[in-house]
């Protein structure tokens, strides 16, 4: 399992790469979707078990998986969903006001 | 116990109330005269003290010292409160209120904490009085502002330095940061090199506003050199270097207000030298010519200002209205020049005689003859254009009854001073030893006055001369050069590239994570 | 010269994130030597106490909306800001749809789908305590059958079945409804959001009705979810 | 056999994703995310979190999703 | 202590009802709005008087198993600041926004649910969750306008403050991962025996996301886009709260997980006051070049935060007093100056500095309230400014910081050249006939409240000083706060 630790390391600093890099205004928000994936997937890491069951307590037991960072991954999920949505309807803004998505030709602000 | 700094602060609070304009007279009158008698009856030793956070605070000492400094600037705020008071708007008034009254309060302050607040009050105060005079003030007002919070704010970093070396505030000689509080008290005093300000200004600035700000400006930097740094015997040096350049600068000038204010250079410099001697004597002797330049340089400023408000300029030649159509002040602009150039039984010879007798070294008292010699030649100039020149200025303007009053009443007080000088020795309980009216020091006095007749009358070319190009060299224009170029180079980064700010973002990470990780 | 420059500053950001890379590898390196098995008295508490504590079998939902409420009640303000901010962006105007029109073999299967869509979203909300679901994706179910509404008919029809106005009075409501249920432990004598404390009866531990709050918990939140993310959506598709 | 599967999944959602970032087409990203998220939901229910797993589905490979292809249909128009 | 909870309660439920009232109902918003502003005006003033001793909240009765809600004095300020400036805010936009006011309210009241539950809660996960309410409702307010500027800015700041975002996220969830917890009381009791590498690249990571959202050089960028073209009210809040919000999560998180001994020797303390001092150096540079006031007034914020990220670094008693002060000072003073200019944008749709001339003339007391602030908040007594000043270069001194104690006045110098042309300028004559809409007195009252507090809190700064100096025991030893946390 220790491999996945890894992907999560791949896939925060792919996405921060797209951030800080593309120049496309939807590229970046793709970075912002990769980088919360990543960090759901860092939270169910760190509650998994070897061997244990899911946390639904219907049936015998004897290893359960952490169910704290589970709950922390819903909210995160929905947290980074809204952002995710207010970004995008942002772009859409952007993109009626200065009819392009380049991220350089966006800059009446300055100074 | 009202002290009369508080005075001065309530009378400018109280003309915050919607009254009646008329009102203004009499609120200015009696805080003005209360003032004066409170400030009379002051008992030297009396202190109040006052817990203000961790500290204790003596926001009201008074000593001998500070009473005589209170008393002059209790006068002088009298004197000018009546003289402009005609003039300036209700705003301005405020304004001449709360700048007297914190000049007052830095008098009587017991501690570096109420000094700081109080001499900051005062920048404050006089910078906003420049900029809202008038039209043509704004950038000389701007200029004042940052060049006086430039100074005391290095008055407060030598307060810090000396609180965190003797953990107290009290207003003693300073220990540490000397050399802070000695460019604060430069800048306030208009010393050689951070004089720019003072021509700027008080050429520019309306009269009435020229006149409050000479009185106090730079004589609160005498007075809190006196108490802060006093016997440094090397400034006398400086003193004298500073009073030759205030002479030679004054010489060339072709605005009687600029000339006025490197007259002030070259008197300051008198005072530099008497605080830097350190004994009591030349302490008292400095403060004694504090005391008599207020008086001679307010009326000098009080006259050219009726000038400008009669004809309404300060060139020279305007000046040639005095002895056509102002008698009076006339009159007083003569005292005042007998005074400034310590002509006997005039006032400022008292107190020339007092710093010299207190110096013993030869260079210094040679200096000193040159300093006066210099006096009295630049304001042979000023004679020349008002009484022997001819002229053909009209009046415009009648001068207005309560500008003559105030002129008047320093005239009379220079009249006594000069004739009798212990007055303000007993009056102030100082006591220095000299005869003032023995041959030794009459001739001494009169002499380099005789000198500058002589040369007037030899040079009198050069002397009275126009000059088209003035010397004028601003360094601190270049430093805020450079710091609007610094600006302007860092705001053309920002140029509205969110990769840029998020690249620099990353940077800094990294930046951190090294730093703390090694 | 420029394009020197340009290949220089994609190898500073390529060097700045594999950096980064290393030290969060290192970071991970240390903490998975540090100790495996560190002792997690919270998580151990709740496997084991959970379900008596709670009478919720599915401990995601008893952490979620009784150890945790605080939280929920914070995601739940988010979705509505979220929902809040597109619909305030987005003025009320006629909609554009996408280019294509639907074959009808399309409309008539998302007519079969929507009851099944119904019931999977009732179901997952009721049943959120006892098996994985629970109120949030119940409610992302409901909002489905509004976007797939949108989707093949037009916004217009999808907001005549349930109207704007009654879109967003269905959040407000869920959001109230939730805090209202978070003070019903404050009346009864206990805590803001108190559930499990609060004696309001876990019930027997599986059954739908048990687990105290839980279950109305669940159907607030996915009253707002639902209502919410419709909102979304609609907002951004009705943006021109 | 699970550890196998388990490490091409993750192989796969690192190649997604990076395909995702560096395909030049927009819309390649976006038919991509899907696809993303179906394989990090396969992966949360191997790490025994079906709560999340349904979250995420219905989230990052739903409506994520959808929000994207609105706003590509509406900026590329 | 049922009124600490109700401090963020009632903000979010005015919010949900504010949304129906805006369909159904529209007659009730204005006392809505208002009577609820009213009431958590007394709730806060309640939370506060009993602040200290610390009290602790139970969410959902569950003690250490849930999440807890504290208030402690360094809180108390926080919910002050909240006191002091909501209602006036309030007043102020009731008249400012001449349309669409119910989404803005909605919006407000929000943010400051979240700024309050970021304040209160001691939970570390909570503390992100509330972050995230207050970042992205802000958002949605300083895009308002809906102009090209303010979305733009809006979405520079969006995307810069989810970058630091993710950054506390990971860093929490690593936290989680090493402590098996999220309660700040236990995390520092389980962080004893973690080996020093890692928990100093944890605090990086905190400290970086935090940092961007304090707006710290070079991280600043975002802040004057946001504040160019937004609401000038809402301007108030985010100086006054939003970013101030950061720096408590920060310090917080700072002071109580990691300790100040931790901070000394991983030379945090260090890299803060010099990072603080670097700050305001640039920022009164780049300040002086704007002819936005708006933009003047952000980076001038920038550069007080960092005179506030001084005080609180330098790890004394007297600096944490300090900083706390200055935090208190400049939500007054900032809040002053943008209630001012926007007064002015009000009347005649001025923001530029060359529009603005010669108002001075026009609105004699208002330019004098302007003339207060700017003072104060340059730092010339007796205004607040002075005093909290002079409190932080007293502890820098004392703590052996000497080169930032002499920066932080040749700063005050600095900014004196920018606000001083910004007064200049309103006093200069303007010989051209404005258009002049007159403002009314509720616009008016909540600015001449603020500028009161200026003047009031430099005469006497011993009456918010009585809150502030309890700050440091429970901040500057974390043993306290972690006792009183966990003994209930």
């Amino acid at each position: 399992m220790e491999i996945a630790y890894v992907a999560v390391i791949i896939l925060f600093c792919l996405g921060i790469y797209t951030i800080i890099t593309k120049k496309n205004l939807i590229k970046i928000v793709f970075g912002v979707t990769i980088v919360e994936s990543s960090l759901i997937l860092l939270l169910m890491l760190v509650g998994y078990k070897p061997d244990g069951t899911a946390p639904i307590l219907d049936k015998e037991y004897e290893i359960v998986v952490d169910p704290i960072p589970q709950a922390l991954a819903l909210t995160t999920v929905v947290i980074g969903g809204s952002v995710t949505a207010v970004m995008l309807v942002m772009v859409i803004k952007i993109h009626r006001r200065y009819r392009t998505l380049n991220i350089d030709e966006i800059r009446k602000l300055r100074g | 116990m009202i002290t009369p700094g508080f005075l001065y602060l309530t009378g400018a609070l109280l003309l915050f109330l919607p009254l009646h304009e008329r009102i203004k007279y009499i609120i200015s009158f009696l805080i003005t005269t209360g003032a004066l008698i409170v400030t009379f009856y002051l008992i030297p030793g009396y202190s109040l003290q006052l817990d203000f956070l961790n500290y204790t605070l003596v926001p009201f000492k008074v000593d001998s010292i500070s009473k005589l400094t209170g008393l002059i600037f209790a006068v002088a705020g009298l004197a000018a409160v009546s003289y402009s008071v005609n003039i300036c708007s209700l705003p301005n008034l405020r304004l001449i209120f709360v700048f007297i009254g914190s000049a007052l309060t830095v008098v009587f302050s017991g501690d570096l904490f109420t000094l700081y607040i109080f001499w900051e009050l005062m920048t404050i105060s006089s910078s906003f009085l420049i900029i809202m005079a008038s039209d043509f003030t704004k950038k000389t007002g701007y200029y004042y502002f940052l060049m006086h919070v430039a100074g005391s704010l290095s008055l407060l970093w030598g307060i810090f330095l000396q609180y965190s070396a003797t953990g107290s505030l009290s207003l003693n000689a300073m220990e540490a940061g000397i050399p802070f509080v000695l460019i604060a008290i430069a800048v306030k005093l208009a010393f050689v090199g951070f004089h720019t300000w003072m021509p700027l200004t008080y050429s520019k600035a309306p009269f009435y506003v020229a006149v409050v700000l000479s009185i106090y400006t730079t004589k609160v930097g005498v007075y809190v050199m006196a108490r802060l740094a006093s016997g440094i015997n090397i400034l006398a040096y400086a003193g004298l270097i500073s009073a030759l350049f205030g002479i030679v600068m004054a010489l060339r000038q072709n605005q009687v207000r600029k000339l006025l204010s490197y007259s002030i250079i070259t008197q300051v410099g008198y005072m530099i030298i008497g605080i830097s001697i350190g004994t009591f004597e030349g302490t008292s002797g400095a403060m004694f010519h504090l005391v008599n330049h207020i008086l001679y340089k307010t009326v000098l400023f009080m006259a050219v200002g009726v000038v400008i408000y009669t004809t309404g300029k300060d060139e020279f030649d305007n000046l040639g209205i005095m002895r056509k159509k102002l008698p009076l002040t006339s009159i007083a602009t003569l005292v005042a020049i007998m005074g400034i150039s310590g002509v006997p039984f005039f006032n400022g010879y008292m107190s020339k005689t007092i710093i010299k007798d207190a110096l013993h070294e030869p260079l210094l008292k040679l200096g000193l003859d040159l300093m006066s010699f210099g006096t009295s030649l630049m304001f042979l100039k000023l004679i020349y254009y008002a009484f022997i020149k001819n002229s053909s200025m009209n009046l415009v303007k009648k001068p207005t009854i309560s500008m003559q009053l105030g002129m008047g009443l320093l005239t009379v007080m220079m009249l006594l001073i000069g004739i009798h000088p212990y007055l303000l020795e007993n009056l102030t309980n100082i006591h220095v030893d000299i005869n003032y009216f023995d041959k030794k020091h009459m001739i001494s006095g009169i002499k380099p006055f005789l000198w500058s007749i002589a040369i007037f009358i030899l040079f009198n070319k050069y002397v009275v001369k126009n000059y088209e190009r003035l010397l004028y060299f601003d360094i601190y224009r270049k430093m805020g050069k450079l710091f609007v170029t610094t600006g302007y180079v860092l705001s053309n980064y920002h140029d509205g590239k969110l990769n840029k700010y998020l690249l620099w973002a990353t940077t800094t990470l990294i930046t951190l994570l090294l730093l703390l990780m090694f | 010269m420029s394009r020197l420059n340009e290949v220089f500053k994609k190898l500073y950001k390529i060097g700045l994130v594999v950096t980064f890379a290393y030290f969060l590898l290192f970071l991970f390196y240390d903490i998975h030597n540090l100790d495996n098995n560190r002792k997690r008295y919270l998580s151990a508490h709740y496997i084991s106490e959970g379900v008596q504590e709670t009478g919720a079998i599915n401990l995601v939902a008893s952490v979620l909306y009784d150890y945790r409420a605080f939280d929920t009640l914070g995601e739940a303000t988010m979705i509505l800001t979220a929902a809040t901010v597109l619909a305030f962006l987005v003025p009320i105007s006629k909609a554009t749809t996408f280019g294509t029109t639907f074959k009808s073999i399309v409309k008539q299967t998302v007519k079969l789908i929507l009851p099944y869509l119904a019931v999977l979203g009732t179901y997952l909300i009721l049943f959120g305590h006892v098996s994985p679901g629970g109120g949030f994706v119940g409610g992302v179910v409901l909002s489905i059958i509004a976007i797939l509404l949108t989707i093949t008919y037009s916004v217009e029809f999808s907001e005549y079945i349930v109207k704007p106005d009654q879109k967003k009075l269905v959040e407000d409501i869920g959001a109230i409804g939730f805090v209202l249920l978070g003070l019903l432990g404050v009346f009864t004598g206990s805590n803001f959001l108190a559930n499990g404390q609060a004696y309001f009866g876990t019930g027997n531990a599986g059954e739908v009705f048990s687990a105290g709050l839980i279950p109305f918990i669940n159907v607030m939140i996915g009253l707002k979810v639902g209502a919410g993310l419709a909102i979304i959506f609609n907002s951004l598709i009705k943006e021109k | 056999m699970i550890n196998i599967v388990f490490y091409l999944l993750l192989l796969f959602l690192i190649i997604t994703a990076f395909f995702m970032v560096f395909t030049k087409d927009l819309s390649n990203s976006v038919i991509t995310l899907p696809l993303f998220g179906a394989i990090l939901v396969i992966i949360f229910v191997i790490l025994q979190a079906p709560g999340v797993a349904l979250a995420g589905a219905i989230m990052t490979a739903g409506l994520t999703t959808a929000f994207f292809v609105i706003t590509i249909n509406k900026t590329e128009y | 202590m049922e009124a600490a909870v109700w401090v963020i309660i009632l903000p979010l439920l005015t919010a949900f009802f504010l949304g129906i009232s805006k369909l159904y109902f529209k007659r009730i918003f204005f006392y809505l709005v208002t009577g609820s502003a009213i009431i958590y005006l007394y709730i806060l003033i309640i939370v506060i008087t009993h602040s200290y001793p610390p009290k602790v909240y139970s969410i959902g009765d569950w003690g250490l198993l849930g999440i807890n809600v504290m208030v402690d004095p360094f809180s108390g300020l926080f919910l002050l600041m909240i006191a002091i400036l909501f209602l006036p805010f309030i007043i102020f936009s009731m008249k400012y926004n001449k349309f669409l006011k119910h989404d803005y309210f909605i919006f407000a009241y929000l943010m400051v649910a979240g700024i309050s539950g970021m304040v209160l809660t001691t939970d570390l996960f909570n503390l992100y969750v509330f972050m995230e309410v207050s970042t992205l409702s802000s958002c949605a307010l300083s895009l308002y306008k809906k102009t090209d500027r303010g979305i733009e800015g809006t979405f520079k700041y969006l995307i810069m403050s989810t970058l630091g975002s993710f950054f506390i996220l990971l860093a929490t969830i690593l936290t989680y991962y090493l402590t098996g917890t999220l309660n700040m009381a236990e995390i520092p009791l389980a962080f004893e025996d973690i080996p020093f590498k890692i928990k100093s690249t944890m605090m990086t990571l905190f400290v970086f996301g935090y940092a961007i959202k304090i707006g710290l050089i070079p991280l600043h960028a975002w802040l004057p886009d946001a504040y160019e073209d937004s609401p000038i009210p809402y301007n108030v809040l985010s100086s006054g709260l939003v970013l101030k919000s950061a720096v408590y999560a920060l310090i917080r998180v700072l002071y109580i997980m990691f300790g100040i001994d931790f901070l000394d020797e991983s030379g945090m303390l260090t890299i803060g006051v010099f990072w603080g001092v670097i700050t305001f150096l640039i920022a009164h540079c780049l300040a002086f070049q704007q002819s936005n006031l708006n933009r003047l007034l952000a980076y001038s914020s920038i550069a007080q935060i960092a005179y506030i990220m001084i005080g609180l670094f330098v790890g004394t008693e007297a600096g944490l007093i300090a900083g706390s002060f200055h935090i208190l000072n400049h939500a007054i003073m900032k809040g002053t100056l943008f209630l001012v200019v926007g007064i002015f944008s009000y009347s005649l749709n001025a923001v530029e500095k060359k529009d603005i001339k010669g108002l001075g003339y026009k609105f004699p007391i208002l330019s004098f309230t302007f003339v207060v602030a700017s003072l104060a908040i340059v730092g010339l007594p007796p205004f607040n400014g002075f005093m909290s000043k002079w409190l932080i270069v007293e502890a820098a001194l004392e703590a052996g910081f000497v080169y930032a104690a002499f920066f932080i006045l040749v700063g005050t110098f600095l900014s004196l050249t920018y606000y001083l042309k910004v007064i200049v300028t309103l006093y200069t004559k303007n010989e051209e006939e404005l258009l002049i809409e007159e403002p009314s007195l509720s616009l008016k009252l909540p600015t001449f409240f603020l500028g009161s507090l200026c003047i009031v809190f430099g005469m006497v700064p011993s009456l918010p000083l009585n809150l502030i100096t309890k700050i440091p025991t429970f901040l500057l030893d974390n043993g306290d706060y972690i006792r009183i946390l966990l003994g209930g």
